[in-house]
């Protein structure tokens, strides 16, 4: 069992994560296209194709520069509402785990707070929204909560936090984006942002377990 | 789908190359990418403005850039935000010292989208201030302003703004001049029919035959009510009783009127359109001048039409009268 | 029907008040009817220059009326032919001593219409002379000229008679411009759908999805082929090897290309369209000057495009490009 | 019987003509709707009922001066194809026939040749074109014939003759107007001109019969 994800460790969990878009490709389309335009199974797959390549191709050794290249890469490639949050989130972890090369739990914590943080700046956005915030902070709680355990059951945790969130996020009402034109008809309806956080927990509790 | 196109992924670069085929006096692209679009004409010392969005609604957004007008414009895939580093790299091909604005639609990706741009333009050093339109008063109460769309009352904050940064002034003067229109603009919109993006083959939503939505979105977002397509004149009513009190527009008030037709819709019926709006507007006190009657903001071939008033006073009907020449507008 | 109207007989009536609401500076209507308009700034001395068809064609008839273009122009009924009568009306109008010219497309009704017309003036003493727009390669074989259909590349004569016309020439200078033009351009169209004339309220044809007619008529008269719907590429290889050899165009020539919309298709396919036609021309040799891409004659919502070519030499050039000021077409 | 058109008679043949033209709509607008544009059934009722208001209104006795009137009427009123060329025929007739009283026989004839002369001058067409002269012709020609006949004889003959035209043009071949785009697969297809002249002719033979 990990007690520290090295550079390479977080490459692979990019890597991961593109297949874990891929594979949920049709059901985050139809997600979008039931309280948006339909797009974020497009998105998603696209972004993190190029965060993955952008991973696989960094060689230094600074885990800030590692998730920057990411976040760059996925404003790039994916400059919708979603592809644009996860990059300022990734952009700002980047910059607070600048110079670190390697992350334990605590870190990984850390690193969740900055990437809500980024995300939650740009989309001027908070909990309670139905967004993907509300599937991420949770997550994140749960590990900071957890950052004195292992990885694995750090990030365990965290998932299933992330889950609940997304079942929570259901019951709210959409205040940003094309799901708020829906108004209160968007009540009852999951959001696709909420799923796409809980994709990106599961790539790394799954890399980790 | 009845597209005039090759591959749909290919759709919007293959546009480009004929805008640039077509109009190499007029614009080009930077950093070999097609599209960051800009003005030929790059003028020393004028305050550059940009402006960007998803690709499907021309004449809308880089039918604007020319004289007298934008100065560079980024477009996304068919209605898709461009990339933060796209703006960024029209941002530095327009700017010549005195700034830039940006001129945009309210809607979360280009906001976000702009947002990052400005903020990596600042780091370089380059000023950049931002205005959105957000006029389309079916999309948000009153109220609630800033929920609102962007749709075709853009035209006049394009038009206005470019007119006084051509004469020369600071950023600040031309980006208050924008929030000016900005807070004296407003549209509704009425369609008849969907439009297809081509990567997706079909339409997103129908509507039905001899069936209409007012209100909705230029990617049809949903509007204030759904309905039997009923006489225009009545349509024109129900979208005034809708327009008029919201600014309000009042007894004694100088317009100009934008009628903008959705894609499908042939002038014929916009000119129908206008002949209710003029009616009414006369009835009400309400004085027009320089109306503008065309497509200026679609959504491909959608069939529908938009009304959009401004509220003029002096300045804005200089500006609105100044001469413009762009590759899709042109006036005298 | 998915049509912002009132009443379908009342279409182009409405639609003509809106116009001059619109633009009570540039036209006006005479003999209290609105189908027979005529620019506001007649010029004493100068040939005078009238057209006249079907309502649905927007911007043509009507819309080329006005400053650097024409003089008058009557309209009927949607695809319906005014009268002589109308004719006559604003021939009288737009005569100021140097004769007319009468530059319309070669549809039967019109062109007895306009003969009517021409000799009623003729009895009153106006000089009147006449040329005819046809030049859809698809209507008739070569050999068979006289055969043809006017299309979209009447907007060629229009723009360049007008603009010699407006240099005060005499009326046999102005024919002949418009002669050499009309001997020098070609157009050949496709057609996606169909579209409904408002009182018959439903098309008079279909096309399924997925298919297209080449070579049909703007009133959907059949073409030269009906299949399946290709790629944008193809569509416009198939038009220029009709259109080529017509004339031919040669390696060496200038051209004018115009793309012309035929109501629903976005300017984002014309574009495309015009993408290969430059592409292609190019590729034989023969020089692109000042391209018309947009809506230029329509078919109210019928959805495809077509190509026109036309060969230049320096007059021609220095005319296409001199300024024209009317309420649907602006040039500087 | 008959031996002479009177003014007042003329007028009221327009007036039946306008009748004809109203019960054969729907079938005029089906037979232009096979080889044109379908309006024909439109135009001929709205031209019609224009000549005939224009005649009931003409108080003066010179039948030049009422066919003229009656032509101007279809003109303005009807300005397609076949309403521009059924006006220039009236309207030749009404040069032709000019201080006129009254029409024996021998004038119906002199009249349906230049009804046909305005018409083929109009139209630069000639028999066997597959339009309206191919009914005329054969009536004019019978009438001529039979110029000494009295009228209802020397008109129901001229009947006969153009409804024979109908037929023969079925098997002509359209080269003229919109018809003329069909080409061979206007060969077999009744011509709705042809169709329009016989019914103008019928108007006669119905009324001195
Ligand atoms: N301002 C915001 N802050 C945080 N998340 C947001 C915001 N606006 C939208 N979202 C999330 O983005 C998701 C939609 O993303 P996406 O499909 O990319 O949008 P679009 O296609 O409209 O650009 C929503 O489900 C929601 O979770
Ligand atoms: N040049 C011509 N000379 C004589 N008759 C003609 C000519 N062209 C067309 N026609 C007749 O006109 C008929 C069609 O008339 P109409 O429906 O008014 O035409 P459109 O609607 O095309 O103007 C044809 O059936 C034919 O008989
Ligand atoms: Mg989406
Ligand atoms: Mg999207
Ligand atoms: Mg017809
Ligand atoms: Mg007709």
């Amino acid at each position: 069992m990990k007690a520290l994800l090295t550079i390479e460790d977080i490459k692979l969990i990019f890597i991961r994560c593109s297949e874990i878009m891929n594979k949920n490709r049709q059901a985050l389309l139809d997600l979008d296209a039931a309280c948006g335009d339909g797009d974020l199974g497009l998105t998603m797959t696209k972004g993190f194709a190029a965060a993955a390549a952008a991973a696989r191709n960094y060689s230094g050794n600074d885990a800030g520069k590692l998730f920057l290249a990411a976040g760059m890469a996925i404003a790039g490639s994916a400059p919708s509402t979603m592809g644009t949050l996860i990059a300022s989130g990734f952009m700002r972890v980047g910059k607070e785990a600048a110079g670190r090369e390697a992350m334990a739990t605590v870190d990984c914590a850390a690193m969740m707070i900055s990437f809500l943080d980024g995300i939650m700046a740009r989309g001027k956005s908070k909990p309670g929204d139905k967004t993907i915030i509300d599937s991420l902070m949770p997550a994140a709680e749960t590990l900071r909560q957890g950052e004195n355990k292992p990885l694995a059951e750090a990030w365990a945790d965290a998932l299933e936090a992330a889950e609940q969130g997304v079942e929570r996020a259901r019951g709210m009402r959409a205040v940003h984006g094309r799901a708020a034109y829906y108004g209160d008809a968007s009540i009852g309806k999951d959001d696709a942002g909420a799923r796409v956080g809980m994709l990106i927990v599961k790539a790394f509790a799954e890399y980790v377990a | 789908m009845r597209k005039l196109i090759n591959a749909p992924e290919s759709m919007v670069d293959e546009m480009l190359q004929g805008i640039y085929a077509a109009h190499p006096d007029q614009v080009r692209y930077v950093s070999g990418d097609l599209r960051c679009l800009v003005s030929a004409h790059v003028k020393k010392g004028k305050v550059g403005i940009a402006t960007g969005g998803g690709s499907g609604h021309l004449p809308l957004f880089l039918g604007y850039v020319g004289e007298g007008m934008l100065d560079g414009c980024c477009v996304g895939g068919v209605f898709q935000s461009p990339s933060a580093m796209q703006m960024l790299e029209v941002t530095k091909a327009i700017d010549s010292g005195a700034g830039v604005l940006y001129i945009y639609g309210n809607y979360g990706g280009d906001v976000m989208n702009f947002d990052m741009a400005a903020e990596m333009a600042g780091a370089e050093g380059i000023r950049v201030e931002q205005v959105l339109g957000a006029e389309d008063v079916a999309s948000a109460p009153k109220g609630n302003e800033g929920k609102r769309r962007g749709v075709a009352g853009i035209f006049y904050m394009y038009k206005i703004a470019g007119a006084l940064a051509a004469e020369m002034v600071a950023l600040e003067q031309v980006k208050s001049v924008a929030q000016t229109v900005a807070a004296n603009v407003r549209t509704m919109g009425v369609a008849l029919s969907a439009c297809t993006i081509p990567e997706a083959g079909k339409p997103t939503f129908e509507i039905e035959e001899e069936k209409m939505e007012i209100g909705m979105g230029i990617h049809g977002e949903p509007g204030v009510r759904k309905g039997p397509l009923v006489a225009a004149d009545r349509i024109v009513d129900e979208m005034l009783e809708s327009i008029l009190p919201d600014l309000p527009y009042q007894r004694g008030d100088e317009v100009s009127v934008l009628i903008n037709g959705l894609g499908a819709t042939p002038k014929e019926e916009l000119y129908v359109f206008f002949r209710r709006v003029a009616e009414s507007l006369s009835k009400s006190g309400i004085h027009i001048y320089h109306p503008y009657i065309g497509e200026f903001a679609t959504s491909m071939e959608m069939a529908g039409a938009s009304i959009s008033l401004l509220k003029l006073d002096a300045e804005l009907k200089r500006l609105l009268d100044s001469p413009a020449n762009t590759p899709f507008f042109v006036q005298r």
